[in-house]
């Protein structure tokens, strides 16, 4: 088995993208602004989004001749290392991951759709359910007949605010990946378990798309569509677990309980320490993930790139997903019962770990994917 | 092996007659549930180990599930209890232990016929492992206390009739020695109960504020400083109740989710099949340990396994639920309902996967948390020293907050 | 699924048995002869077994009229979680329990042999790799023509020191236990893991063997002497977690660093806290399980006890296994250095625990043969 | 972002190309390992970071694993170094920072051409976790010390010709400030060394009981009551080390049982398969967080994971044995040799199942515990607030024992 060895440290320019990320957030989306509003009707927030669209983060992978930002995945995983941290209400993960790697995949067909997503004008989301693999089959939900869609694609990640769908269906010439505008279907908002993340039902009912990508093609850019968004996935869960760590530690600093801090009995610093160790893995195994993801995507990139990307984004779902969600868990244990009322926004971070292991795959379902690549072969059953 | 201690000529058999004589005296199927159980309280067979006139027989403790498996086999199980655990759990044995004749006269029997309502006014912002620092202020004036402050995490006190409640009278001295006991009336003026909504959506619990609310100085429970000793009675009898009944394998959450498995062969990967088999094991060893516990009990030989029941039941709550949400996959990414409401006690098993995960989470912190559960084991069983305190003989007012 | 309640507690008796058993061991075999005796020439402490035959513990659940004790299997437990805690070298697992049990199964034929395993005149051991789960198939590797066994059987319990060996073989009318004098085999003593059980290679070349049970009573005697010996294991089991979890408390309220004791150290307490409560709920899977197996065994008893006896033996030593494990790797991981030193006896405990948690089959392999029982059908490969 | 320290000058290029013209001047095929270290140390390049004349250029730090890279590619890997890792790694970088002139002279170039082995009296049987509890004693006598006590975990007192050592030479004032460093000569009268058998069978460290040791007050390292200060240096280089290059995917033991899954497919099972996943996946991060680290140092930003690398290891080693244990089944029941032996050098991977497994107890103890590990992390790196202390103030001779 051989691996290249990718750059794991933050460059200049990435540290300048968090800060920048960061500071937005905190200005205009603090954690109890979130929480106040998820119960709103419109829990994703258009407003930041065009905020995030001024700094650059709407296009990130994009070329800047689409209006995108020229960079690379390494930098949107930043991006989403800092909106995970916020539990932010944006359609990053579903717009600017999902279902840009799927456009762009499809080439240059998806300009139009791809300069809209860059200027934050329009979003878009990839008509899957959340939690599919990358390894997944080719979808048969939606079928395609005559250039008209019909069929229903259950919990869509961003679908709501989502003006464009990225659908893959079957039709007489095998896969194809469509662009059909929101307007043409039905999409059904359903309660999320993660709050701050809107998830619907969509239903085409003979709406019109237009063919991007068509066989192996589409096959390609789906796929490539759920690794990258496996890798960046990651790298919120690693925003998320962060948070958690942090808040804890700040608040076992401070809460007195027996007439000394909680931090500072060795228990709490054991678990503690524990975590912290856990999270400085994940933070390892994310950057090796979002950097095998740019590669793959650097021109010139062959099979070997694509195979390490998908094992690198493998294992991090794998690895931090169990990361993200003992961070939160942990958390709410922590802070005891301030951390089990809905006015601490902590819920909304274990809500998100829970589910962000649910999305694009279970750690379980990783594993086995990765025990395909690194020939370790399964038990007969 | 144990002697007999006193009123043990009541045993199981005369017992037994007893229930049967009193039965065929008050057919359950025709009285009204309450003048059965208020009947049932004057014939002493409410709590068989409290003393007679009061509920009870004086026989010895252990054989109060024979008395209500007896009740149980002849036809009588009664119903709507749920509002009633803190009353009969925590109040009536408090009440009995500390309260003075007319507090006992007054209380005991309308607590136990459901008549009456209880919750418990303890646990506080600030003071909540570490109930001792309690910051709920009482000052006495005249014949009465006037107290103020707040409480939280008060399961019932919306419904509650009357509440018990622990208040700092003197700040002067250590923490656990300023403490006092008291019975407080919920309609009381100055009571205000507010829900507190929690991570699930909903409140089952609230927060109290008490304001300038006058308690009587004949509603306190034992004398003045001495609450710290009354809470323990209370606090010992805070645990997860260990039935009169076996329970079956596979009856807790553990069934939900091996049911699942059954169900959709779809689910089934081989990792998600060893992580349910590793918890139906230890699920499995749960229930045997609390089933060795209650045998014990029914010989009367209590065990310290109660506080590690309550621990492994929190640990297990959390692991099978967090792999039930895993298992349903897409399923799980969703949720029943957010709405803020009070529960409509819907049996926890029924609730959707989501529900279980995050209501588990308060498994491990209400009733003493996993980390003072592990405290009390290693020093109270196993008999580790404890760690050097900083807060034991300071005045309350000068420690930490 | 119906199962009934099993009386988990100690009789009276039995704890007379315990104090004993454990007397005996304080007196004649403390953990420190025990070290001192594993690296001489006789392993098995022969004289320590006569002493145990005075108390009856070589025949246990043997009837009276055969010099047994007329016992159950729930005593024998008793006996094996002393002389675990004992970490004792004698054969009682595979003299008094595996092959004993097998012998029993196969009813009167075997009342010779019987007589003199109960008396401590003789030791016997069952010809089946120590590692053998009880659902393996009926053993091959010895084939049985003209009266005549001949194969090899790797890794015998207790076979070193035995003067019978009970032998699972194959010939041409099928299954077959034959009872075959040890002075006609080679037996090979193999080095063991753990230093405190020997193991053997046992070589037949043309040894003659009696017939004692064939067909299907050969086969259900190999496996109620498996799962029997899987009950009592987990007994064993738990007396080398208790000892563990003793001798641990004992060090760390002594052993001081810091200025205080190491036990007072919230982090350790913890740990302890966690092994106590595993150690109790291993408590009640074992108790359950002797008493299933008891039950297996009583007159009257039928297919539902001994599917509740295969079922609690598997859950005991997938729960169990583990416990034992952990407890001795906490014991040398909180007693430090000295721990890790040979002089002190913790070590056997260690190789004790981690041997019987592969002895009679992994708890890996106990959970799959649960999921069977209990109807959680494994997932496709 | 990094400003230029002194020795600047020398930057990775101009290093490489003084390795360049040191090899040409000698050629390592022809030259003796020997030589070619006394040569090399001259040069300035066995330590470039170290003082000019003793080893080194005043080079940054971060510039030694281009050198170390630069002479293996041009052909020179030094061998048998294996006995100088305490030398190398813990006792020159603290004879460089307190050594006299003297000292440094004498001491520097033979331990670093490994013509002097050295080994490290520190741990003793009352103070392991707790090391300025040690109780060695040292008096002054004259223009020497006196020095008696006992050492434990001595890896190399068998072979060495020097150790570091601490000792307590004022048991009058708290245990910190009490101690002084020397440097002991092995073959002083009174050193006498004794295997320590471990749980593998065999003794890779030792025993060291001194008994009326004379060491010349020139020995001394630091002030006298400064040895705590001194002993600080030496145990910071005290870590998992981080090579020069990159571990590759599977480097450790996960690769061998990964090869014995692959190589043996009667072993598999599905609970097996999912253990080896989740142990493969935790490995890799392992692996990948040391690159991270590997990747920090060589830009000059060492990071607080060296503590957590040296955790991991630990724990991975351990869990991975005992996966390895129960694959193997019965093969796993048995072990290759108990022998009371010194062992030959054989490397770690390549012992057996049950080597692994024993052997990698010792790897969460020695070194640090990994307690203590998480007591660094939790208070260093997470700031979290100390335990109250109950030994800083307390002169030693006054602590419990």
């Amino acid at each position: 088995m051989s691996e290249k060895q990718l750059d794991l440290l933050y460059s200049e320019v990435e540290e300048e993208l968090r800060a920048s990320v960061r500071s937005l957030l905190e200005d205009k989306s603090p954690p109890e602004s979130v929480l106040a509003r998820v119960e709103s009707d419109q829990v994703t927030d258009t407003a930041l989004w065009k905020e995030l669209a001024g700094i650059g983060v709407t296009g990130l992978p994009l070329p800047e001749e689409l209006g995108g930002a020229g960079a690379s995945l390494r930098e949107s995983a930043v991006a989403a290392e800092e909106l995970g941290r916020g539990v932010a209400p944006v359609p990053f993960l579903g717009s600017a991951v999902l279902a840009t790697a799927a456009l762009l995949e499809a080439g240059a067909q998806a300009d139009g759709e791809l300069g809209a997503l860059a200027s934050g004008e329009s979003t878009a989301a990839l008509a899957v359910p959340f939690a599919s693999a990358p390894g997944s089959a080719f979808p048969e939900a939606v079928r395609e007949q005559d250039g008209r869609l019909r069929g229903t694609v259950g919990g869509v990640v961003d679908a709501p605010a989502a003006d464009v769908l990225v659908v893959p269906a079957v039709g007489g010439q095998g896969p194809g990946l469509y662009a059909v505008p929101a307007a043409e279907a039905r999409v059904a908002t359903v309660v999320s378990l993660d709050l701050t993340r809107p998830l619907a039902d969509v239903s085409l009912e003979g709406a019109s798309g237009r063919l991007i990508a068509s066989g192996a093609d589409a096959e390609r850019a789906l796929r490539r569509a759920l690794v990258t968004g496996a890798a960046l996935l990651s790298a919120e869960q690693l925003g998320v677990a962060q948070w958690a760590l942090d808040a804890t530690v700040d608040y076992t600093r401070t809460r007195t309980q027996f007439g000394r801090p909680i931090g500072s009995f060795q228990a709490i610093k054991h678990r503690l320490a524990d975590l912290w160790i856990a999270v400085s893995q994940a933070r390892a195994v994310v950057r090796s993930a979002a950097s095998a993801a740019a590669a793959a995507g650097e021109p010139g990139a062959g099979a070997q790139e694509a195979a390490e990307a998908e094992l690198n984004a493998s294992l991090a779902q794998a690895f931090v997903s169990g990361v993200a969600v003992k961070a939160a868990e942990e958390a709410v244990q922590l802070h005891g019962g301030i951390g089990f009322t809905w006015e601490h926004p902590l819920h909304l971070y274990l809500k998100r770990a829970k589910s962000d292991a649910i999305a694009l795959g279970t750690a379980d379902r990783h594993r086995l994917a990765l025990a395909g690549m690194v020939d370790l072969p399964a038990a007969p059953a | 092996m144990t002697t007999a201690p006193a009123g043990a000529s009541l045993d199981a058999s005369a017992l037994r007659q007893r229930v049967a004589d009193f039965v065929a005296e008050h057919d359950p199927q025709t009285t009204d549930q309450h003048e059965f159980l208020a009947a049932r309280f004057d014939a002493g067979l409410a709590w068989v180990h409290f003393p007679e006139g009061e509920g009870g027989l004086g026989a010895p403790r252990a054989l109060q599930p024979v008395v209500d498996a007896e009740f149980e086999r002849l036809g009588f199980t009664p119903v709507g209890r749920e509002g009633l655990v803190i009353g009969l759990g925590m109040a009536a044995p408090t009440i009995l232990a500390f309260g003075t004749p007319e507090q006992r006269a007054r209380y005991l029997k309308p607590l136990y016929t459901g008549e009456e309502i209880w919750c418990q006014l303890f646990s506080e912002p600030g003071a909540g492992s570490d109930l001792a620092a309690l910051g709920t202020r009482a000052v006495r004036d005249g014949d009465a206390w006037t107290v103020s402050g707040q409480k939280v995490w008060t399961s019932l006190a919306h419904r509650a009739d009357f509440a018990i409640l622990v208040a700092r009278t003197d700040p002067d001295v250590p923490k656990h020695k300023g403490i006092t006991y008291f019975i407080c009336d919920m309609s009381a003026e100055g009571v205000d109960v507010r829900a507190l909504r929690q991570i699930t959506g909903e409140a089952e619990f609230n927060e109290v504020y008490l304001n300038d609310v006058r308690i009587p100085d004949s509603q306190r429970l034992g004398a003045a400083g001495e609450g710290w000793r009354v809470a323990q009675t209370t606090l010992m009898n805070e645990r997860v109740s260990i039935g009169g009944h076996p329970e079956p394998r596979e009856g807790g959450l553990i069934g939900v989710v091996s049911g699942i498995w059954r169900e959709r062969p779809e689910v089934r990967t081989p990792g998600l099949h060893d992580a349910l088999l590793r918890l139906w094991v230890e699920a499995e060893a749960a229930r045997l340990t609390k089933e060795r516990l209650r045998q014990q009990l029914a010989i009367g030989q209590p065990g310290p396994e109660g506080s590690a029941a309550k621990f492994s039941f929190s640990r297990l709550n959390q692991e099978i639920s967090g792999l039930e949400l895993e298992m349903l996959g897409g399923e799980g990414l969703t949720y029943d309902d957010w709405t803020f409401r009070r529960p409509e006690g819907v049996e926890f098993a029924k609730r959707s996967a989501g529900f279980h995960y995050l209501r588990s989470k308060g498994n491990s912190i209400e009733g003493g948390t996993s980390e003072i559960l592990r405290n009390i084991i290693a020093e109270r069983v196993l008999g580790l020293p404890s760690e050097p305190r900083v807060d034991k003989d300071v005045a309350w007012k000068d420690l930490p907050k």
